[in-house]
């Protein structure tokens, strides 16, 4: 009751500013939290990264297997994306198998990656229609402050880039950095109206979950794309919030180059 | 964690000139077969064809919602469930959702719960079940314009007709309504669906993609889409009228 | 609340009718509805059938699988039924993992294929004791109203008569037609007190669940029996419902040899 | 799907002139022992061998049905577990309930709904739990049996005895009472379940069948049904009459 | 309701006559039930017994099988331990998968098998990395009157002790014993206060799921311990505990000789 | 049933004279770091290392219960949840709880129950996450150590602080919080939990064993651990302390 109340007062303050061109915390619309990644974390991950977005945390773990290739594609490896919204990261999540919303997230993460080839699977290969390497992605929520889900790409791209292929454990030869090719970049933005914020807080999302997912390449190649919520889009409104999905992913490539 | 290889697989010749795999323009339609009101338990229902897809929609309710403390005070609650038959693909499909159905009703959900006007119908449920009997690329898109029907005949009060298509990227060029073939070895997949208002498009009320495309190629899909829509919500009404036609001859 | 008074009417409604000796849609007590029949309506299957019992309406689809037979019968092909009551063909079925009434109904359709050995299942057999065909039966409820057992074994049967062994495609030999050597038949009859309706619509099956389903071969002889539901059967009705159920599956049997 | 092997073995030979392979007549049972009252927990229990079946049977209530909305306002809801221990058959069983468990359990509650008394505790709830121990054929009509016994233990009224025990076909002959060969090479298996009332059996409460039996025989199979019945029966009646001897003994 | 009173009014009953220095069955606070062990009651199994321990009543089963040995133990045998807490066995017993009750009760039987090292894994190694035996340690519960554990404890390793391997059956040489070698014996005591009682009925637990279980071998080394429920311990308890643990386990150690 | 390999493997060497594989003295402790308040979300939060575990602790609560038939109207319910993040482990843990997590949830629980103050919060809840990032030997103290200070992070009154450490037999010689090595090759491992009021060691809050020790073994053990939470316990209250100084500076 007193929760419902509060979202309420929540979500007319956020529509006021909004009204008055403001963002509750100050920023403008085009403008994310501060990023602050932190790389290699885990040791007995093949790879690991923590991301902070503002307050929202996750973490992204990778570990590797050796398994059998689909049979369509005898020589290549194969990325297996998976994320669990732990009921630490946020008041609202329960413990339990993945519900509709990780599985969203745990799919639109893994789009990127795919869709941009960001791994090249064919050097994932060990002996063909045999054994290829499996890539464990896994997508640990810790604090669930908004936009968790560009939180997690920044998060699995930055793992994938530290991941060293762990064949000296499995005894199949030396160990080499996970080949890493480019560079996708989720930029999510809280459609309201005809007005659009990127990277939005837990208190804008308030207004509803109304979003729109773009990841682009490093060859500003749109790769991945999710409209997520109940609402309508025009197309005009589709293809601005396209340009600044572009921009700001560009920006934020060039910061993940440096980490 | 994903079912089944994603993978896009090794390459094949899918554009011959200004013609595709299957002799389509690449503006052009796979063959729809529409029919409203083929069952008789469901409130309303539809069976459609979309190249090979083979997909029927049921729409229970507006009617009540259990257990209690599922009810929204204020609206209806929506539930949309995409569903595969086990024979509906080359290899069996174990029964029960996977992550990628969950997805699919998710996204299909929000874009139904986009139009159907749920406030009117306060504590009550609107439930959309589609199953898959077969499967060829594009059965989301099959699935959304069978349900947009369905819920028609159902009676449910809805701002317009939700209508679905994608547009895939295949050999470099978009093309409309890919089949399995352009899916599997194409580019991109580019599944939309609008909102058609008055005869004409008004909003988007589902997009995704994934594959490779640039800004402009997404203009082109959005130009392609934007025609195979129309032409999917003309044989939508069709299918609508002749169920009311022929009810009318039936009572009248 | 109001479904309940329906129900109530409904019940009255079809037992004073009864008391008259009549049903309430004019059928003769050992009468079936009208059966139809649509083979292969689902391509990509290794055979399918769509059957219709008046307004119930089931589809089967037959997928084949290579895989390892039982130890104690390393020679023979393998069956297994399954059958979904998705919640599109009913008010009253709701999503999730098969309950006891989708359970029973596909060991009851699986228990007369098998017993009337409907399958030559020595002709499954690829390779003795390592590799032999799985058939997949997966039944497809699309519209209950009423007698789904019945639709089901009838649309399994068409559904295999229909059937090619798909061995191209698993690149054992040529593909052949699934040998089906018997025609099994069941017939459900509602009993109501002393008195039985054969293929009970769903209005019928208002006054209560109390089934009994006797399965008999092209001989004759009864394959399968079930019955279902909480009554109390006499010994002389049993036999009086055997042969009803004979002689309706003889007709039935006709109908099937010319799909 | 079927969890384990339903297909028929290669063949044995079952019937040695009149006897059969454990050497019992064509119409004779198999030991039974049986043991009313066995447990403390339970409202009512029953300990039960059939040839090399071993059962224990127990009935809770009636009771408050947990959560509410499972309660029926008119009368007591029956509740009915038939549940293998993993170490009861050759092949170590998986805990939990397959989809043979689940059919056994629903057709057994139906026949035991069909003789409880139920309208006489509207709102209550009546649970009858069966384990099987060592299960040998018939392990289903050992479990009927012993929860019939494990009712009157408990009080539950019922409107007569539920007495249970299959017939087969073995080498083209029918007998009562299969053991696990007779089941497993055999042609036919028909459990049946009756009402006794007043010393004499009055209807079926459970009839199942699989394999391949003309009508003759099945008359064949409801007289020796019959026959095996009656004299389980009379072992029913003996095991509650100590179990009430004993108490007496105790109690005065 | 009307429960809840009850459980209430035992609870007072059993404190205030503890107060007395009695147990409300007249027992000394340092002694067990009677103790009845069954042995081979189940003829499928390799082995099995069934313990009475006053009214409470388990069954253990020992079935095996052939399987692969674990990568970092691969000359040695595997036991698999599991309890079913079915709802034959107690009111407050509900169907279903395994809870954390059963859980907890499989495992403190497990360690202590495993920790005195009871079966000599050594001696169950078929053919070193491929095959060795597993062995399944089944508890059932019938009849829950109190101390299911040590129930459950004596049941598995009277099963053991009768236990033949079966590798006739599994055409790998000749049957023999399984090796047994230890016995260990769990002692549970019931905590409040500053007293204890071991072997507590299901009537003195009405005061809580307050236990300490100590587990020893024929060395009167301890080999498993865990305390389970709400409640602090004092340090000084615990040893008096332990020294009590000790000395009924070497009594209960003399009577599992014998069987 | 196991999930994993819970058997001893071969031999290593764990002791060298006066020091352990990693150089520690018997009764020294691994590095730990404690920081508390990291999360924004929860109302009270920890991160904490301790050797090679990394674990990160939320509390929420106390909060309403739902749905509420699971309430208690006499006090707070608990919840305990240990988590293992599947990179945490060597080999990929499949994610979803396991037996031997919900073994630790269980008297991690019970041990946090017994010094809360569940009875000033009727019909609350009162939710303690656990999410073992990394996992070596002695996660389960580290989660409990974390908790601990999570909750009084989250302000919910307790009898005092709870401290966890656990202590090994390897080589024949007890050693205090012991790494992956010496759990995995050592003879015994004996996790700890105690109730630290007014800084002493009050009563033992958990305590298991699995392994082979006599009864000197075991009051060696307790020496041990009991010098080891007191050292955790300073480490506890500073980083407490840490937060509150440093919210002190900024809201003052």
């Amino acid at each position: 009751m007193v929760e419902d109340i509060l979202v309420d007062i929540k979500k007319d303050y956020v529509l006021s500013k909004l009204r008055e061109g403001e963002r509750i915390d100050g920023r403008k619309f085009d403008e994310f939290r501060k990023i602050e990644i932190q790389t290699n974390v885990i040791s007995k991950a093949e790879g690991s990264a923590l991301v902070k977005l503002g307050n929202t945390q996750v973490i992204v773990g990778i570990k590797m297997q050796i398994g059998e290739p689909f049979p369509d594609t005898p020589d290549k490896g194969i990325i297996i994306t998976n994320a669990e919204l732990v009921p630490l990261a946020s008041p609202t999540f329960e413990p339990g198998p993945p519900d509709e919303f990780s599985i969203e997230l745990a799919r639109v993460v893994d789009r990127g990656i795919r869709e941009s080839e960001a791994v090249d699977l064919n050097k994932l290969c060990i002996e063909e229609g045999e054994k290829v390497w499996l890539i464990f992605i896994d997508i640990h929520a810790l604090d669930d402050d908004g936009n968790l889900l560009d939180a997690s790409s920044l998060a699995a791209i930055s793992a994938l880039l530290m991941t060293t292929v762990p064949a000296e454990r499995f005894e199949v030869g030396d160990n080499y950095p996970l080949p890493v090719r480019n560079l996708p970049v989720s930029v999510t933005s809280l459609v309201i109206g005809d007005k659009f914020l990127v990277d939005p807080s837990k208190d804008e999302v308030s207004v509803g979950n109304t979003f729109l997912t773009i990841t682009t390449d490093q060859d500003d190649n749109i790769v991945a794309m999710q409209k997520s919520g109940s609402y309508l889009l025009k197309e005009d409104k589709f293809f601005e919030i396209l340009d600044v999905s572009l921009s700001k992913a560009r920006e934020i490539r060039e910061y993940l180059k440096n980490i | 964690m994903s079912e089944s290889n994603e993978e896009k697989k090794d390459e094949i010749q899918l554009i011959f000139g200004d013609k595709r795999l299957d002799g389509r323009r690449f503006d052009e339609l796979r063959n729809i077969k529409i029919e409203a009101g083929i069952l008789k338990r469901a409130d309303g229902s539809c069976y459609l064809e979309m190249g090979k897809n083979i997909v029927v929609a049921a729409v229970y309710g507006p009617r009540e919602v259990h257990p209690r403390h599922l009810q929204n005070p204020s609206k209806a609650v929506i539930r949309y469930r995409y569903n595969m038959a086990p024979f509906s693909v080359e290899e069996r499909k174990r029964p029960g959702p996977d992550r990628r159905s969950v997805e699919i009703s998710k996204v299909s959900r929000e874009a139904l719960e986009a139009v159907i006007m749920k406030e009117l119908f306060p504590r009550s449920g609107i439930d959309i079940f589609v199953e898959v009997l077969q499967a060829d690329a594009g059965s989301r898109t099959a699935c959304l314009n069978a349900a947009s029907v369905a819920l028609v005949d159902a009676g449910v009060p809805m701002k317009g007709m939700i209508t679905s298509v994608a547009v895939a990227k295949a050999d470099g060029v978009m093309v409309l309504d890919p089949m399995k073939e352009e899916d599997n070895y194409g580019e991109a997949d580019i599944p939309f669906a609008f909102l058609i208002r008055g005869g004409k498009i008004e909003s988007i009320a589902l997009l995704q993609m994934d594959g490779r495309v640039t800004k402009d190629e997404l203009r082109e899909a959005f130009k392609l889409a934007k025609k195979g829509a129309m032409e999917i919500y003309k044989l939508q009404k069709e299918a609508i009228m002749k169920k009311y036609i022929s009810e009318s001859v039936e009572n009248g």
